[in-house]
């Protein structure tokens, strides 16, 4: 059963990738991290903004549509909201599989349609007291359409 | 029919408030004529649905297109294109 | 740098990926275990025979290639050696960039180029007394031709 | 010359150790002539070299070809495909 988290606090990688190995062959994560610099300024912090209920719903939609796409055992998703710092983690992606090609592949699907499908929005405080909403990229909808 | 209206990211900040229950009269029935209806509630609300073009809808925490309906609607939904990962 | 460790002992692989993190925006990482069957036969263990020397340098040039291919920050190999049980981890490929696509396309191209270009030999034991080498794998060898 | 020879994987247990060293006639230049050479020593070695086409070898931890030169090499090693990962 995939697990499906939207939380404030941070996350045990470790952890979470070692509940995927029980039973498996091959496990595949991504760790999305704060940066400490956008447009060329630097951050101060980077708060996610979701819409409870709706969020994750729409999470574990696109775990459902990876265990349908790919022959995996299992899935994880943690995804942080909130006001996070520049090197804090973000997400948390992560498949299972007996085969390491469906374990990557249904990762790299999981970041991209999280990215364009789950109702989080980011926003980003400068050090130069600036602030931001993040703007979708065209290239996120790319990555998020190769999957058909 | 009163609703709540939520309002995400930078309609929120634009509007000033998360949420509101509001009560369209009954010619508002789709999406499409509840946006226009809520525009011209202040010029917060004006300046928020400015860029009508990339505002989102969900009814009921299900994504709608301009032309739904919003009879029966609990809780409707306005918010910019999703940026997370 | 890249880590490469070629090493009996387990890792932790939450420590690994943590020490990718550091000044990037995404990681994205590959674990491989020891699966409990094969060829429909129970596995009482793998016994992984490597090269001393020259599988850590065929390790190094493969880490090497990634960081030339992709903007990585950094990268990391661990495989261990020896004999193994089922459900124990055999390797760690892992990749830090500021870019997602860039951190999961050479964390799969590390652990494709891992199965065909690095001297490893794994011995199969099964319950059954059975024991064999297993043979390379004509998928093994496409994925490895896909990044040309 | 003498060269130590290294066995892996099924080459090194049909052959039955890991290691020997060897001192082949002036006449063995190649590779493709040390390994007709090598599986003629013994019927374990003539075993272990019957599948030759999908024996590797590396001369000095180098990757070659059977047309490789074996003057200079310190050590010889031979091994099926590898199947790391």
């Amino acid at each position: 059963m995939p697990i499906i988290r939207i939380q404030a606090e941070d996350f045990d990688v470790g952890a979470e990738l070692a509940r995927l190995e029980v039973g498996a062959g091959a496990v595949a994560s991504f760790v999305g991290i704060v940066r400490a610099e956008a447009h060329g300024k630097r951050l101060t912090a980077l708060t996610l903004e979701h819409y409870p209920g709706m969020t994750e719903r729409a999470a574990s939609a696109i775990a459902d549509q990876a265990m349908m796409r790919w022959p995996l055992s299992d899935c994880t998703i943690i995804h942080r909201i909130g006001r996070l710092a520049p090197g804090a983690r973000i997400v948390l992606a992560a498949a299972a599989s007996a085969h390491r090609a469906a374990a990557l592949e249904a990762t790299a699907f999981l970041i991209d349609w999280l990215k364009t499908d789950a109702p989080f929005w980011k926003h980003e405080t400068f050090t130069n007291g600036e602030t931001a909403w993040v703007a979708p990229r065209t290239e996120d909808d790319q990555a998020r359409s190769r999957w058909g | 029919m009163i609703v709540t209206i939520r309002y995400f990211a930078w309609l929120r900040e634009r509007i000033g408030h998360a949420e509101e229950r509001v009560d369209p009269p009954a010619s508002i029935t789709t999406i499409g004529a509840l946006t226009d209806w809520l525009a011209d509630l202040s010029p917060a609300h004006a300046n928020a649905f400015a860029q009508r073009a990339v505002i989102k809808t969900a009814i009921d925490q299900q994504f709608v297109n301009a032309d739904a309906l919003i009879a029966g609607a609990h809780e409707i939904a306005f918010f910019p294109p999703f940026t997370g990962g």
